[in-house]
């Protein structure tokens, strides 16, 4: 079975190629069954390929060709199945099929039906490239794959400005993130000679390696990292993403290809574990990611910018449990957060079809009663972001904290006490604005309608999801079946996370549940009871609201500083080329002409002057022979 | 009786003519007359090659310069309504340094050439066999490229001197 | 059959003759000329068909004495590189002449066809020439037909454009020139033979002094850095390709300017190696300048052409930046840039051109939202974009990031390859945001009414786009067959070029 | 032979300055072209007489002569030619009114 | 003592020799254009079908004789205008080179002025001289139909040279000489090469007609055109020793190179018995051509100018050029026989002969087609 896993990324080729050449003429809505069906298909192997991992399988290299090989530098097109990348395979299928299913229905109106499936049947065939490949640069594919996907896709309403701006936000924010990972992977090679995750980390489990080189590769790669998983700096290219439609968001920017970076880095997990202080870097960026989304996430009002918000915020969460060394915390975070979190945005996808494309929750509330099912499913998965028990999101989100403290990051745990609080709040203001309370736009309003049963199904598909995988794969907590299943994988360095003992685990779940449900209390006491009332509190902390609102400025920063800056300088460099460089040839030319225009006068035209000058130079030979027959000029 | 005498007498007659007509030609007015008398110069300078036994040498030169060249010339005098310049045409501006040049390299010309003393050997049954040899064996190549020479100077000569059609020429002349 | 490498040669000269005949017929004179072309490509297929992969020597040599007095003789062969470079060649002037023969030429067919035909015996001969003289004589034979085609069938600035490129290009040959003959007088042995041949050359170059290596490098490797052009000798590229004629600057900028980083590699590393030792710091600190200052400045480009030009500008950039780090994955990846720049940038050119032939804007402001009424000219140029900007998976990726890792490697010179490797890298994301700026301002935003109605590409423009899409495809997916050929004969170069004391035997 | 080659070579040299000195000062342009013929000839007469010394045995100097020849009047077909259709243009032959192309 | 021919010694025959030559040459020059005359006017007259002269003498055989006084006698008139001495030199400028020709024509065995070994080349080049004198001359007599008259025959002489020196070499390719001597011995017995060469004979005596200004050459003086062409302004002797002496001169000069080249010249029974008999199988040649020239005169009209122009750079000059490209190939290809070249000589011939009416007849079909397109417009236009 193993031996077909490259069957997984086939079939969405396939889909991709079959849509693309013959969706815009012959197929029609058909498009979207075929891609559906095919991500289906290589859904249900995955779950094969996964359980057979599951069967004890030691992790296997199915190789396809040789790509390139340069002398020493080779690389083959092979994919490394281990328990890590096959769960990576399960959700990104699993969850890119229940989208596929959703988008049938909410693209159903749109004139780029065909284009968008062909470009999502390329994304997950990238994606799941990235996730099988067995060394970095065939991951390196994918990674790029999975970027220009997300701007074809960020971009897929190209007609107006804003989501074509933001889809080469998008891109080239990846591709700086790209300069990072590139320059880590050739390190990788100089360091090891080999770009296969195997060999490098027995490379590096058997060779002592000197702390310099590690560092540069870890810093690197985490940089692509960030970028690819919009952390700090690098993360302001995801709210802006929100333009796409909502199932990309709710599958690129949500489930699966941001979670890559967080993939990255779990999947050399023993680079980082031999190179510390960079361990440190990615705990410290992660948290302070999680807290600074967060409280952007706060005062959004666009829906789906507040999902964005939190989705960087969970990221954060998840660098953070990498930092803290708790890789496979991180990776169940992923796969919770990977269903909860499209619900989310699927929930509010379908929250704005139902409105007609409305998207601030101002202009909404009282929901609840026109789109139940789109309601119950939000309130489950918002459950689970607040990580209330015994949601997914609980328990890793538990574990998480968990490993920050027992790892004695008592600041990085503080960090995520206050973020996981702030969560807590938004979800429930984002949910209560929405669905609760007086309906703001009575026009909205009627014209409100529950979605179609084929965009509900995933929902509730997701619902289920979210609810109870936390439960099924994480309990207990640190011993959960995944860890089990992860910890051949990323504690390879032989690094084990210390389990605490019970006690520990018991209060430290109590703080986080606590901490949820303080934020969800002050959350409803503000929206419900006006108390204290939001408006007052914003006119209260003016200009820290403001800063709020703004996202920190950061985007004024990033496309006015910079921009403007590198614009004026490539301006200055253009007139450089003309002037000085271009200019400096065409003086020459022009300083020659002027020589020639002096000379001119020399020619008379007069054949007399012309004849007295070849007498003139006779007499010149003349002379020069009798002197020289005469010795005087040397022979 | 010896004839030597014969041979310096009319060396000397040659050569005044020779000279004479060039400075005739260099100094008339009357073009007709210097082409004339260029031709006169011509015949004598074919008298000179004769003394020194190049009769074939004698005998195109009379063909090409006397039948061809100045008859040549002679079309060119009267088809060109010639009217040269001033009369005293030697005081245009650049004469005296012509002349400064002129002596300047002449005079020491001629002191070189003089220094060849001896004679030259006595003519030996003609030229015509050792020319034609060394034309036909040796100078194979220049003799072909001279005939190309000859061919496009003559197709160059008809193509300038062909009455071109008229509206180039009207184009000439609103330049 | 071992003088197919003459009949690459013979083949583009026999189709003059029709082409004469029918001087009358224009359609006659396309259609004549596409067939030859189209030959040239068959048979230049066939060669590689006959080349035996793995020899690093030279193969289907063929000499033929010429002016044995001047120890200058008819002397071509193909080794690992040309033999891919020749293909290319014949392909893109077949693409280019396909287009051409589309009504994107108006005036002087048959004249225009017959300089693309001298063009051809110009640029393969380039690639085959194994003696000196016989190269230089191809690589003026490029100059002129090129100089015609911008100058005749250009744009509004023709002329300044087209004297700028002879002038430029002129000035290097002629130091190439002069190059040439300290060359053939220093190859002198004891019995004072003297030649030309570039297999013997390399025999003899234990005879070059150091100084002598010095100073000929330096005028062989400025004619080529013109020819590049590396910066700051670039400044004719993109007045030439704004003017030329589509066609004229597919060609220009997918077979002429890999005639510089071609010679680099054939006579530049074998027969100077103390010369090359000597520039090397220069010429990575150019390229590397030329990577990011050709980015940078095709950021600003208001003229679509000027942008692609500047953009290989830097794409030439990570060739020399390749070769003259002196390394395999160095040298194959530049030898592959090659390839990938004459192939995507052909191909954006020619995108570029039918852009223009419907639209007659090539301002990039005057454009946009051409992809809504072109999804296919979109499909196409994005992924040639795409491409260009190195995305993995396209051709692109594979020789920049080989040339990346040889930098990373390559140790000495100024800083070493840790510092000049990331500066190199930035070159990649500035691609990526030139020419997504580029596609998004003339693809997306509203329809444009003025463009309404245009139609999406003709058939002839997808016959002639679509071999350059599979090449770019298949040379992402599946570089190995192509490297299998080059890597032998780079290996040996690099040999060459960093011992000097280092002898082959040339023939095999 | 009585008379020294250096007469004759005198008289070639003399007939040559002749000339030349016509051609510096004339300004009809035909009787330049005569001038041109004069120093041509002179330069004929000095090869046959150097031919006659040295080259007796093969007329290499004379060979020279014939070329001369061909260059004569080579020269003096086309001068006309150009004088002529000069003469079309602008109706004179003195050259120095004839300097269209003073730079 | 030693005995050179006809038993002299040759020390006493050297300068005798030279004496006899000259002596012939001005008999047949001078008394031939007399003679010339007379029979010019005579053979005319009975060809239309007139009497002639013949009051003056028997037969009028005095009356050349009787005009020769004339001139001689005749006031020497000079215009205001003509050009000083140029008027007068022009005549002795034709007359010399004539006269010259005559030293290297061999009129028998051993009785020759010089026998140069570059007789051939030498003729060639005094033909060539004539030209200067007739465009001095009609540059001289200030007068527009002189003037043009030299210039026609300027240009008639220097184009027709051209073939006929060809067909001079032709000659001398087959003979390997220049000299008229050793020319003339090579055709002992019947084979004379006008057997070998017919055709340049043909082009040679073609050309030679238009050398010496006769019918249907003779635009020159074309009275019917320019009054006299360049002899327009010449009258008494001067006009005497142009037209008649040098004329006729050149006429008989022409008919002995003929005679000598391609008629075995001297030679003819008897002569090895009595040297002298050649003198007379010479003169009796050259007369008979000489007959054969007024004949054509009689018969043919005079031609246009640009006609004859282009026959000869069209017609002439190409057709001596094969004949001679031919000649010379043959000869290397078959040193020993002369067969071949004759051969290709007289088919070379008929192909010329032939060819000429058919040319002729297309051109005038063109002139026809050109004419009515002319026409035709003004034809519609009164339709």
């Amino acid at each position: 079975m193993i031996s077909l896993v490259w069957l997984i990324p086939a079939l969405p080729l396939t889909a991709f190629l079959v849509t693309g050449l013959f969706g815009r003429r012959w197929l029609g809505h058909l498009t979207g069954v075929i891609a559906s069906a095919a991500v289906g298909v290589s859904a249900l192997l995955a779950i094969l390929v996964f359980l057979e991992v599951l069967g004890g399988k030691t992790p296997t290299v199915v190789s396809l060709y040789r790509w390139i090989a340069v002398g020493d530098f080779s690389i083959n097109v092979s994919a490394l199945v281990d328990p890590l990348s096959s769960t990576m395979l399960l959700v990104v299928t699993v969850v890119s099929f229940l989208i596929f299913v959703y988008a049938n229905g909410y693209m159903a109106d749109d004139a780029g039906f065909y284009r968008f499936f062909t470009w999502l049947s390329l994304f997950v065939f990238a994606m799941l490239i990235l996730v099988m490949a067995d060394n970095y640069l065939l991951m390196f594919v994918g990674w790029e794959g999975v970027g220009l996907c997300s701007y074809l896709l960020i971009g897929f309403w190209f007609e107006r400005p804003e989501p074509y701006y933001a889809a080469k936000k998008a891109f080239v924010m990846n591709r700086i993130g790209d300069w990072g990972y590139t320059i880590g992977i050739i390190t990788i090679f100089l360091v090891f000679g080999s770009m296969n995750f195997l060999d490098v980390f027995t490379r590096l489990a058997t060779s002592s390696m000197a702390q310099g080189p590690l560092t540069l590769i870890c810093l690197a790669l985490f940089f692509g990292a960030t970028g690819k998983s919009a952390q700090l700096p690098l993360y302001s290219w995801l709210p802006d993403a929100m333009e796409g439609p909502t199932p990309v968001s709710a599958l690129i920017h949500a489930a699966t290809m941001v979670t890559s970076g967080v993939y990255l880095v779990a999947r050399s997990m023993p680079l980082f574990e031999a190179a510390g202080p960079s361990l440190q870097v990615v705990g410290i960026v992660g948290a302070i990611t999680a807290i600074f989304a967060a409280t952007i996430a706060l005062v959004q009002f666009d829906i789906k910018r507040v999902m964005a918000y939190s989705t960087v915020s969970q990221l954060g969460y998840m660098f953070l449990a990498l930092g803290v060394g708790a890789p496979a915390a991180a990776i169940f975070h992923l796969a919770t957060h990977a269903f909860f979190k499209a619900l989310l945005f699927l929930g509010s996808g379908s929250v704005i079809h139902g409105l007609g494309g409305e998207q601030d929750m101002r202009k909404m509330g009282g929901l609840r009663r026109k789109m139940p099912v789109t309601f119950w499913t939000m309130l489950i998965a918002g459950g689970a972001l607040a990580a209330l028990p015994p949601l997914a999101g609980f328990w890793s989100k538990d574990e998480i904290l968990g490993a920050a403290f027992t790892n004695g990051q008592l600041v990085l745990y503080a960090i995520g006490i206050v973020t996981a609080i702030l969560t807590a709040f938004y979800v429930t203001r984002a949910l209560w604005m929405t669905f609760y309370g007086e309906p703001r736009d009575h026009h909205l309003y009627d014209h409100a309608h529950e979605s179609p049963r084929v965009m509900t199904l995933p929902l509730m598909a997701l619902a289920a999801g979210s609810a109870v995988l936390g439960i099924v794969i994480g309990f207990p907590p640190e011993g959960g079946f995944i860890h089990r299943f992860l910890a051949p994988v990323v504690e390879a360095a032989g690094v084990a996370e210390r389990t605490p003992e019970l006690a520990t685990i018991v209060v430290l779940a109590f703080v986080s549940m606590v901490a949820g449900l303080i934020g969800i209390a002050v959350g409803v006491s503000m929206y419900v009871r006006h108390r204290p009332d939001p408006a007052a509190l914003t006119r209260a902390a003016g200009p820290v609201y403001r800063v709020l609102v703004n996202k920190y400025y950061v985007d004024e920063l990033y496309d006015h500083r910079f921009v403007e800056a590198a614009r004026a300088f490539a301006g200055a460099a253009w007139a450089f080329d003309i002037h000085i460089i271009d200019g400096l040839a065409n003086r020459l030319g022009w300083a020659l002409a002027m020589g020639g225009q002096g000379l001119r006068r020399a020619q008379t035209g007069i054949v007399g002057n012309y004849a007295l000058t070849i007498v003139a130079g006779l007499l010149l030979i003349l002379v020069a022979y009798g002197g020289y027959a005469a010795g005087i000029l040397g022979r | 009786m010896t004839f030597d005498f014969v041979e310096p007498v009319v060396f000397a007659l040659l050569s005044i003519g020779v000279i004479a007509g060039g400075v005739a030609v260099v100094m008339l007015n009357r073009i007709t007359a210097a082409a004339l008398l260029m031709a006169f110069t011509f015949l004598c300078m074919a008298g000179m090659f004769v003394l020194l036994g190049a009769e074939t040498i004698a005998a195109f030169q009379v063909l090409i310069y006397v039948g061809a060249i100045t008859v040549l010339i002679l079309y060119g005098v009267m088809f060109t309504k010639f009217s040269d310049g001033p009369r005293a045409l030697f005081f245009q501006r650049q004469t005296p340094l012509a002349a400064v040049f002129v002596a300047a390299v002449a005079i020491p010309v001629a002191i070189i050439a003089l220094s060849f003393t001896s004679a030259p050997p006595r003519p030996g049954g003609g030229d015509l066999i050792a020319l034609a040899t060394s034309v036909f064996t040796d100078f194979a190549f220049p003799f072909e490229i001279a005939s190309v020479l000859l061919l496009a100077a003559m197709v160059g000569a008809i193509v300038l001197t062909k009455r071109d059609d008229p509206d180039e020429a009207a184009l000439r002349r609103r330049r | 059959m071992t003088n197919v490498l003459s009949l690459l040669v013979v083949i583009p000269l026999a189709g003059l003759i029709p082409l004469f005949l029918f001087r009358r017929d224009e359609r006659a004179a396309k259609q004549v000329a596409i067939t030859t072309t189209f030959v040239e490509l068959v048979v230049s297929l066939w060669m590689v068909k006959q080349f035996v992969i793995g020899e690093p020597g030279f193969q289907l040599v063929e000499k033929l004495e010429w002016l044995p007095s001047l120890g200058i003789s008819y002397l071509v062969g193909v080794d690992g590189i040309s033999v891919l470079l020749v293909p290319m060649t014949t392909l893109l002037t077949f693409i280019a002449v396909l287009y051409s023969s589309g009504g994107a030429i108006k005036t002087r067919i048959v004249e225009y066809m017959t300089a693309f035909l001298l063009l051809e015996i110009g640029m393969v001969g380039v690639f085959i020439a194994l003696d000196l003289f016989l190269f230089y004589i191809f690589f003026e034979l490029m100059l002129v037909p090129m100089y015609l085609i911008i100058g005749i069938w250009g744009g509004p600035r023709r002329i300044y454009a087209t004297l700028k490129f002879v002038i430029f290009t002129l000035a290097g040959s002629l130091l190439m020139l002069v190059g040439i003959v300290a060359v053939y007088l220093q190859s002198a042995d004891a019995s004072g033979s003297r030649t030309l041949s570039l297999p013997d050359l390399i025999e003899l170059r234990g005879r070059f002094p150091a100084d002598f290596q010095f100073w000929v490098f330096l005028a062989f490797a400025l004619a080529f850095a013109i020819k590049m052009p590396m910066v700051p000798f670039h400044t004719w590229l993109p007045d030439a390709h704004v003017e030329a004629p589509t066609a004229g600057s597919i060609v220009l900028a997918g077979v002429l300017l890999k005639a510089g980083g071609y010679g680099f590699l054939r006579f530049g590393l074998p027969l100077f190696p103390i010369g090359v030792q000597a520039w090397l710091p220069v010429l990575i600190v150019l390229s590397v300048i030329a990577i990011l200052y050709g980015a940078i400045v095709s950021a600003v480009q208001k003229d679509l052409k000027k942008l692609v030009a500047y953009s290989s500008v830097a794409h030439m950039g990570f060739v020399t930046l390749g070769i003259f780090v002196l390394n395999l994955q160095g040298g194959v990846g530049a030898v592959l840039q090659m390839l990938n720049h004459g192939f995507v940038t052909g191909a954006l050119f020619l995108f570029v051109g039918i852009q223009y032939e419907k639209t007659h804007r090539r301002m990039i402001a005057d454009l946009g939202g051409l992809a809504n009424m072109w999804p296919l000219f979109t499909t196409f140029f994005g992924v040639f974009v795409l491409a260009s900007l190195g995305l993995p998976g396209l051709n692109g990726f594979i020789g920049e990031f080989l040339v990346l890792l040889g930098t990373f490697k390559f140790g000495g010179v100024p800083l070493g390859g840790l510092f000049w490797g990331p500066l190199a890298a930035i070159g990649v994301i500035l691609a990526a945001v030139y020419l997504l700026w580029m596609f998004q301002r003339v693809m997306y935003g509203p329809v444009r009414e003025a463009y309404r109605a245009l139609p999406d590409l003709s058939r002839l423009e997808i016959a002639c786009a679509l071999p350059l899409l599979l090449l770019t495809v298949i040379l992402g997916v599946v570089p190995q067959p192509f490297i299998a050929y080059i890597e032998p004969s780079v290996d040996r170069l690099i040999r060459l070029a960093t011992d000097p004391s280092f002898v082959v035997v040339a023939f095999k | 032979m009585t008379v020294p080659l250096g007469a004759y070579v005198v008289v070639s040299v003399a007939l040559f300055f002749i000339g030349c000195a016509g051609v510096l000062v004339r300004r009809n342009a035909v009787v330049i072209l005569m001038c041109v013929e004069l120093m041509l000839n002179a330069a004929n007469l000095a090869l046959v007489a150097f031919s006659r010394k040295y080259g007796s045995i093969d007329e290499r100097g004379s060979v020279f002569v014939i070329f001369v020849f061909v260059i004569a009047a080579a020269e003096v077909a086309v001068g006309l030619g150009i004088i002529l259709s000069a003469y079309r243009n602008r109706p004179v032959v003195n050259v120095d009114e004839i300097h269209q192309m003073r730079g | 003592m030693p005995v050179g021919p006809f038993g002299i010694d040759p020390v006493i025959w050297a300068p005798l020799r030279l004496v006899v030559a000259v002596g012939l040459a001005l008999f047949l020059v001078l008394n031939g254009a007399l003679l010339q005359i007379y029979l010019e006017r005579k053979i005319q007259a009975i060809i239309q079908d007139r009497l002639g002269p013949y009051h003056v003498g028997p037969f009028g055989l005095l009356q050349t004789f009787a005009d020769a006084l004339k001139l001689i006698s005749k006031e020497d008139v000079r215009a205001q205008a003509t050009d000083g001495w140029f008027f007068v030199a022009a005549p002795a400028l034709v007359f010399c080179p004539m006269l010259a020709s005559w030293v290297v024509l061999p009129f028998a065995q051993d009785i020759v002025g010089a026998n140069l070994n570059i007789g051939l080349l030498y003729l060639t080049t005094l033909g060539s001289m004539t030209v200067l004198g007739i465009v001095i001359a009609g540059w001289a007599s200030n007068n527009k139909y002189a003037l043009v008259g030299g210039l026609r025959s300027a240009g008639q002489l220097i184009s027709y040279e051209i073939p006929q020196i060809l067909a001079l070499v032709s000659v001398a390719l087959v003979v390997g000489s220049l000299s008229m001597i050793d020319i003339t011995r090579s055709q002992a017995g019947p084979f004379v090469n006008v057997l070998i060469l017919p055709f340049s004979f043909v082009i040679y005596f073609i050309a030679a007609l238009a050398e010496t200004n006769r019918t249907p050459f003779d635009l020159p003086e074309a009275e019917s055109e320019l009054v006299a062409g360049w002899l327009t302004e010449y009258s008494g002797m001067r006009w005497g020793t142009m037209l008649a002496l040098s004329e006729y001169g050149n006429v008989t000069v022409v008919c002995a190179i003929v005679t000598t080249l391609w008629f075995g010249g001297w030679q003819g029974p008897g002569v090895d018995a009595i040297p002298l008999l050649g003198v007379l199988w010479f003169t009796l040649k050259v007369y008979a051509f000489i007959l054969v020239m007024m004949w054509i005169r009689a018969t043919l009209p005079r031609l246009r100018i640009d006609q004859l122009m282009s026959f000869c750079w069209k017609g002439l000059i190409p057709m001596a050029l094969v004949n001679i490209v031919v000649v010379a190939v043959l000869a290397l290809a078959f040193p020993t026989t002369k067969i071949p070249i004759a051969i290709a000589s007289w088919v070379l011939l008929v192909i010329f002969v032939t060819g000429i009416p058919v040319v002729q007849r297309r051109r005038l079909r063109t002139l026809r087609a050109r004419a009515r397109a002319a026409a035709a417009p003004a034809v519609r236009a009164a339709s």
